[in-house]
């Protein structure tokens, strides 16, 4: 009994201080928000208290709302399936081909990025990539005459600027599931007669999952809710829900449009993950 | 002729992939690259071609707005580095050791602060710590920092946690340790890669967090990413590149500093 | 069946010679034991011959071919691991098909051959277990019947029974020489276990610092060992360090020894070794004539079926071990006389 | 060596305490780079008053009331758009205007001076300080402008447009194309369908005035909306070739206060700051060293060149005729106006 006693004390001690720390600055704020969203106006100016849906049903009766939801979704999804597929390969040479100081060098080169600011980069990529920038200039060099590059204000610019943010966080999961696995199950696939390919396909790939889905989940998430990368890189293509999000707290001081509709995206991100969970579930306990 | 080929095309493919991973590293610094070049560019404009000149650094010499900035964004990434590695370590060490009841929804509830776009957060905490009277300043600042980076501060721990059992501590206790001596002992070196690990993440997140420091700077002061992100609004100038390029060169000696005292990102 | 051959192998890591010239063949349809302290370079040879090392010179001959530069997956060669390696995503069915499965097999044809390999493993009906399901044992068995599936010509083995306890090891043992023998496949292992190298192995090579110490079968090895490093690394034995005179040993502090076979120039240096079964004990006080040295009692290790002497003699500590016939067993501090028959006493190199 | 650092820290805590009383601090609360922080203003202001300027920018008017309401007694003296003046006044974040303390108050332009949007339950909480348009910009080396705001529309230009990404800017400029009240337009299906018709225009959307220029220098657009007092900055300070002008239609007037905040700890200071900033000395160096949009004080537009950006623009005959003032804004209209946008914005990126 008393070793129980200790035991619980131990544990409230410990996880104490970071559970009351979150439990004060987000927890405590967010549930404010939450309340904000049943309410027909904000926290500031004088009004009463009035609790409405309406903030919920906008988003199901505004066609417009759903369509950059959508599009939100698949920005997440096309720069989560390039991170994975640039991402999974270079930390699996780096995990398996490369040894010693030199793998140790380049581990760090990879993770370095992350203490610029994502700010500057974002900005730094639209030098790049705007026509008679240094892409374009480095192209024309190379090749004088060819169609000049323009991948300013598109798309593809506000993906390309969001994958070079987010790359490093895959290359890091897929690196800490990869180094786990036993090199002795590489060599035993090997002895029996499977060809790289296979190794990789039947061997290397389910193992790393873990990696992969941590990774997957690190950047989807926060990339559905981005919004100033879009805004800087996108031009008239830099439009999702985040930068609607953002705008009815900045714009407008509709805060309860713009809490409802991060709860909806919230509840779409927990749905994905519940959905995807009995799948990965199975995968993450045997690695 | 036959075991040539067989010979060389794993080497083939060696240097396939480490070519791959070179231009994975050349995607990932062109724009550091162009940033730090753009320093050092004679033209406000950014236009090219390039032409050298040092005028930028000069300019962020009397600066002061953006040094204090500066000043303000390591003074903040420090103690939140500290304070949200001490207590995630604590929480992510009786995650990791212990079973009790609501364990899976204490870690479930890490996940909200990474999911939630910290937009919300950030004008959640701001009509929060108005009301509660905690202001906005410095310190709402910390107190918001530290909060995000405590999941990543537990989930990184709590990872390497999971890579050994409580064998080691058990052997400890069988030679006579107390349970906090086995932690400081035994445990806290073996977590050291993990905690290593989580607090370069604390500093990252910290360093590079625009959105809450925009929403809880107070009147007056103001961290660099703020500062970086009002200059891109209104008159960004090579300056901005010139004290990024340091942040990043500084931020690289401390990275190797800590590589060099840990073996963070080695073998395990 | 197939014979391996490794002809003038050589693998360096930086400065060290982990192989240096060796040269071995691996009789068809024979277990083949490697056995060296940790560190001898036993392991480089085998993943040598497995594929998973590329060694700087020298050839490894299968069925006469040359496949010292085949990449691992296209030697059509069975490896079980120290670990097991068992794909720990797997069933036990996939794990012990997957060579199958990687070789075009039919689903049919797999799932017949996997049902074949457990019955042989005696695992029958554990298909859709995950490995982390298994005991030790299991494991091992698994990892077995996973590396015999796909009918290959050689089965080698890293440590196998390393990981098991004292009892399962025995009887795994026994098992797994049975079973070599049914599938009729040349083996080679690895192990730094004297004893087990001895219980399963037809062949047994001796492997220190990258040279290979001495081949033969175990009974030749140990009546007849070539070295010092030999004698002491498989099985025990008494070494007496002496002189040649007059055609005998003359060993200081314990009068001349006899020995079977030639023996070096007279006046060299020369190293006998002794069995300690093969050493008599006596309470004679006199220890005149030849192979006979006098000592003292310092330990008696009962174990039921035996009893091991250690004895101080003049000539440091010697060992005598005795069945437990029903001959009296001596004490602790008793003087005895050893002795032995020149038959027993093996000239060896230093 | 103890007693000296004593003594150094009960200096330094001294100087601090004294700085700290001594250094009397004014809180300016205004966008980046708008007139208050010209740092030769601020010079001149501590000579004369021995008062030190200190900043904070906001990047939206909502940010500027966010950061009044959550900092009580932190900002002294604030930039407030006509349009938000009586809603600062009505949350109680500002102050009524002692108008007898400013010197200069009397000399404003009448018509500014005493605008409705100023005022508030009869008082005065906005000081008239500068006023301007939201109209077209155009490259002069590649554009002929006409005189109508459909050259936004002109397929001329396609792709080469500007907008700003800003929700009652371009609801207003398609209400005053379509010959509406911008404030208050009676028909939102007709702007909303006058905005998608700008879908092939548009390439990008600028925020800033530092972005407008760097769009401007890297061609992404030839005609745009822009500020005026922004567009002098952009021709005079930075040498584009910037054209401005005013479209028969009429444009978007902007009429910007300086206002105290409600706890403002150094009134004495703010009020002298207004008025300081609403003297022709401040403007006349301010509009000829930077650029600035017109004064409220017309004695201070008598003082410029002939030549000068503003005098140019509002030169033209009927320039003037069809200026449309920005009102205050109800959140419901706001609410909206953001809607057409964002939905606008949503159809551009299909």
């Amino acid at each position: 009994m008393r070793a129980e006693t200790r035991r619980r004390w131990a544990i409230a001690g410990l996880t104490g201080p970071a559970y009351l720390w979150l439990t004060l600055t987000i927890f405590l704020p967010l549930s404010a928000m939450l309340w904000f969203s049943f309410q027909r106006k904000g926290p500031f100016g004088r009004h009463e208290t009035e609790f409405t849906l309406k903030h919920y049903e906008a988003f199901f009766t505004k066609d417009y709302l759903q369509d950059l939801t959508w599009r939100s979704l698949e920005m997440g999804l096309q720069v989560t399936v390039i991170c994975l597929i640039l991402g999974f390969p270079a930390a699996y040479v780096l995990a398996k081909r490369i040894k010693g100081r030199w793998r140790e060098a380049l581990f760090l080169l990879i993770v370095l990025p992350f203490w610029s600011n994502a700010l500057v980069r974002i900005f730094s990529w639209t030098v790049v990539l705007r026509p008679g920038g240094v892409l374009d200039s480095a192209v024309q060099s190379v090749f004088p005459g060819a169609p000049s590059i323009d991948l300013a204000d598109s798309w593809s610019a506000v993906i390309i600027g969001l994958v070079h943010s987010y790359l490093p966080y895959m290359i890091l999961t897929c690196y800490l599931s990869l180094q786990a696995i036993d090199d002795s199950l590489i060599e035993a696939a090997r002895s029996l007669g499977a060809s790289a390919l296979t190794i990789l396909w039947r061997i290397v790939l389910p193992l790393a999952i873990p990696g992969l889905a941590a990774g997957a989940v690190l950047i989807f998430v926060p990339v559905i809710g981005s919004f100033f990368e879009p805004k800087l890189l996108g031009g008239t293509q830099g439009v999702v829900i985040g930068t609607v999000i953002e705008e009815q707290f900045t714009v407008v001081s509709n805060w309860p449009l713009g809490g409802a509709l991060s709860f909806i995206l919230l509840a779409i991100v927990l749905l994905i993950l519940a959905v995807s969970y009995p799948f990965l579930k199975d995968r993450m306990r045997t690695a | 002729m036959q075991t040539m080929s067989h010979r060389l095309l794993p080497r083939f493919a060696d240097g396939m992939g480490r070519a791959f991973l070179a231009l994975i590293l050349v995607f990932l610094y062109l724009p550091i690259a162009v940033l730090a070049l753009m320093g050092f560019n004679e033209s406000v404009h950014y236009a090219l071609p390039f032409e050298f000149s040092t005028k930028w650094y000069e300019a962020l010499a009397g600066n002061d707005r953006l040094l204090t900035a500066s000043f303000n964004s390591v003074w903040i990434a420090v103690a939140n580095t500290v304070i949200a590695t001490v207590i995630g370590t604590m929480a992510a060490f009786a995650l990791g050791r212990f079973r009790f009841r609501g364990r899976t929804v204490m870690q479930l509830l890490l996940f909200p602060p990474i999911t939630i776009p910290w937009l919300i957060i950030g004008t959640a905490m701001l009509v929060l710590f108005f009301w509660t009277g905690v202001g906005r300043g410095l310190h709402s600042m910390l107190l918001g920092h530290v909060a995000l980076s405590l999941p990543y501060v537990i989930i990184v721990v709590g990872a390497r946690m999971a890579s050994f059992g409580p064998e080691l501590e058990e052997a400890a206790a069988s030679l006579g340790a107390t349970p906090v001596q086995a932690f400081w002992r035994v445990s806290l070196p073996v977590l050291m890669p993990g905690i290593v690990a989580a607090s370069l993440f604390a500093f990252a997140v910290s360093f590079d967090q625009f959105v809450i420091s925009y929403f809880l700077a107070p009147p007056g002061t103001s961290v660099l990413p703020v500062e970086i992100f009002s200059a891109i609004r209104k008159g960004f100038t090579p300056e901005v590149n010139a004290i990024s390029t340091i942040v990043i060169f500084v931020s690289m000696g401390i990275m190797l500093a800590f590589a060099r005292l840990s073996k963070f990102g080695g073998e395990r | 069946m197939s014979v391996v051959e490794a002809r003038h192998v050589t693998k360096r890591y930086g400065e060290v010679r982990a192989l240096d010239d060796v040269s071995l063949v691996f009789p068809e349809g024979r277990f083949f034991a490697l056995l060296g302290p940790s560190g001898s370079g036993k392991t480089t040879l085998l993943r040598a011959v497995a594929g998973f090392v590329e060694p700087e010179a020298g050839e490894i001959l299968l069925d006469g071919e040359d496949i010292a530069h085949t990449p691992a997956h296209r030697r059509n060669i069975g490896m079980v691991f120290q670990n097991y390696a068992l794909f720990p995503h797997m069933s036990v069915f996939d794990n012990i098909a997957f060579g199958l499965t990687v070789r075009g097999t039919s689903r049919a044809d797999a799932r017949e051959r996997v049902h074949r390999m457990l019955e042989l493993v005696r695992l029958p009906g554990m298909e859709q277990r995950k490995p982390r399901q298994l005991s030790g044992g299991q494991q091992q068995r698994v990892a077995l019947a996973r590396a015999l599936v796909t009918e290959p010509k050689v089965l080698l083995l890293d440590e196998p029974l390393g990981a098991l306890d004292k009892r399962l090891r025995q009887e795994m043992q026994i098992e797994l020489k049975q079973i070599q023998r049914a599938v009729g496949i040349t083996a080679i292992f690895v192990t730094h276990d004297q004893e087990e190298a001895l219980t399963l192995s037809d062949q047994i090579a001796i492997i220190n610092e990258g040279k290979l110490v001495q081949v033969g079968a175990p009974n030749e090895i140990y009546e007849n060992p070539h070295s010092v490093f030999a004698a002491g690394f498989l099985g025990d034995a008494n070494i007496l360090r002496g002189r040649v005179e007059n055609g005998i040993v003359a060993v200081e502090g314990a009068g001349p020894v006899a020995a079977r076979g030639a023996l070096p120039p007279e006046g060299s240096p020369a190293v006998v070794a002794v069995r300690p079964e093969k050493v008599r004990l006596s309470a004679e006080a006199s220890a005149e004539g030849v192979n006979r040295i006098a000592g003292r009692i310092f330990q008696a290790v009962f174990s039921g079926t035996s009893v091991t002497y250690i004895i101080e003699t003049a000539v440091g500590t010697q060992r005598a071990f005795r069945q437990n016939a029903g001959e009296r067993i001596y004490g602790v501090g008793e003087a005895v006389v050893m002795e032995w028959s020149p038959e027993h006493t093996v000239v060896v190199e230093e | 060596m103890r007693k000296a650092g004593l003594l150094t820290t009960a200096a330094m805590a001294l100087a601090l305490s004294a700085g700290m009383a001594q250094a009397e601090e004014l809180h300016v609360l205004n966008w980046q780079g708008y007139g208050t922080d010209e740092a030769w203003a601020m010079e001149t202001f501590e000579a004369a008053t021995g008062v030190t300027v200190v900043h904070d920018y906001f990047n939206s008017e909502q940010e500027m009331l966010t950061k009044l309401r959550t900092s009580p007694g932190a900002y002294d003296v604030i930039l407030i758009n006509s349009a938000f003046t009586q809603q600062a006044a009505d949350e109680g974040l500002i102050q009524p205007i002692d108008t007898s303390r400013l010197e200069n108050f009397a000399a404003l332009s009448p018509g500014l001076r005493d605008a409705p949007d100023l005022s508030y339950d009869g008082e005065v909480y906005g000081v008239a300080w500068t006023w301007g348009l939201t109209s077209i910009a155009y490259d002069t080396t590649e554009v002929d402008p006409g005189t109508s705001i459909d050259i936004l529309w002109d397929p001329q230009y396609a792709g080469n447009v500007g907008l700003r990404d800003d929700s009652v800017e371009n609801v207003a400029i398609a209400a005053i194309a379509t010959g509406q009240n911008m404030n208050d337009p009676a028909d939102m299906d007709l702007i909303r369908e006058k905005l998608r018709e700008l879908k092939p225009q548009i390439r990008t959307y600028w925020s800033s005035e530092d972005e407008w220029n760097k769009e401007f220098s890297a061609d992404s657009f030839d005609v745009s909306v822009y500020w005026s007092g922004s567009a002098s900055r952009s021709a005079t300070a930075f040498n584009l070739p910037v054209g401005f002008f005013i479209p028969d239609e009429g444009a978007i007037a902007w009429l910007d206060g300086l206002s105290i905040a409600t706890d403002a700890p150094n009134l004495d200071a703010a009020y002298a700051f207004i008025d300081y900033m609403d003297s022709a000395d401040f403007y006349v160096r301010w509009d000829t060293e930077a650029g600035a949009p017109a004064s409220a004080n017309p004695s201070a537009m008598d003082m410029l060149p002939d030549t000068a950006f503003n005098k140019v623009v509002l030169s033209r005959p009927g320039a003037t005729d069809h200026l449309q003032f920005m009102a205050p804004l109800s959140d419901e209209k706001r609410e909206e106006f953001l809607e057409v946008w964002e939905e606008t914005k949503a159809y551009f990126a299909e």
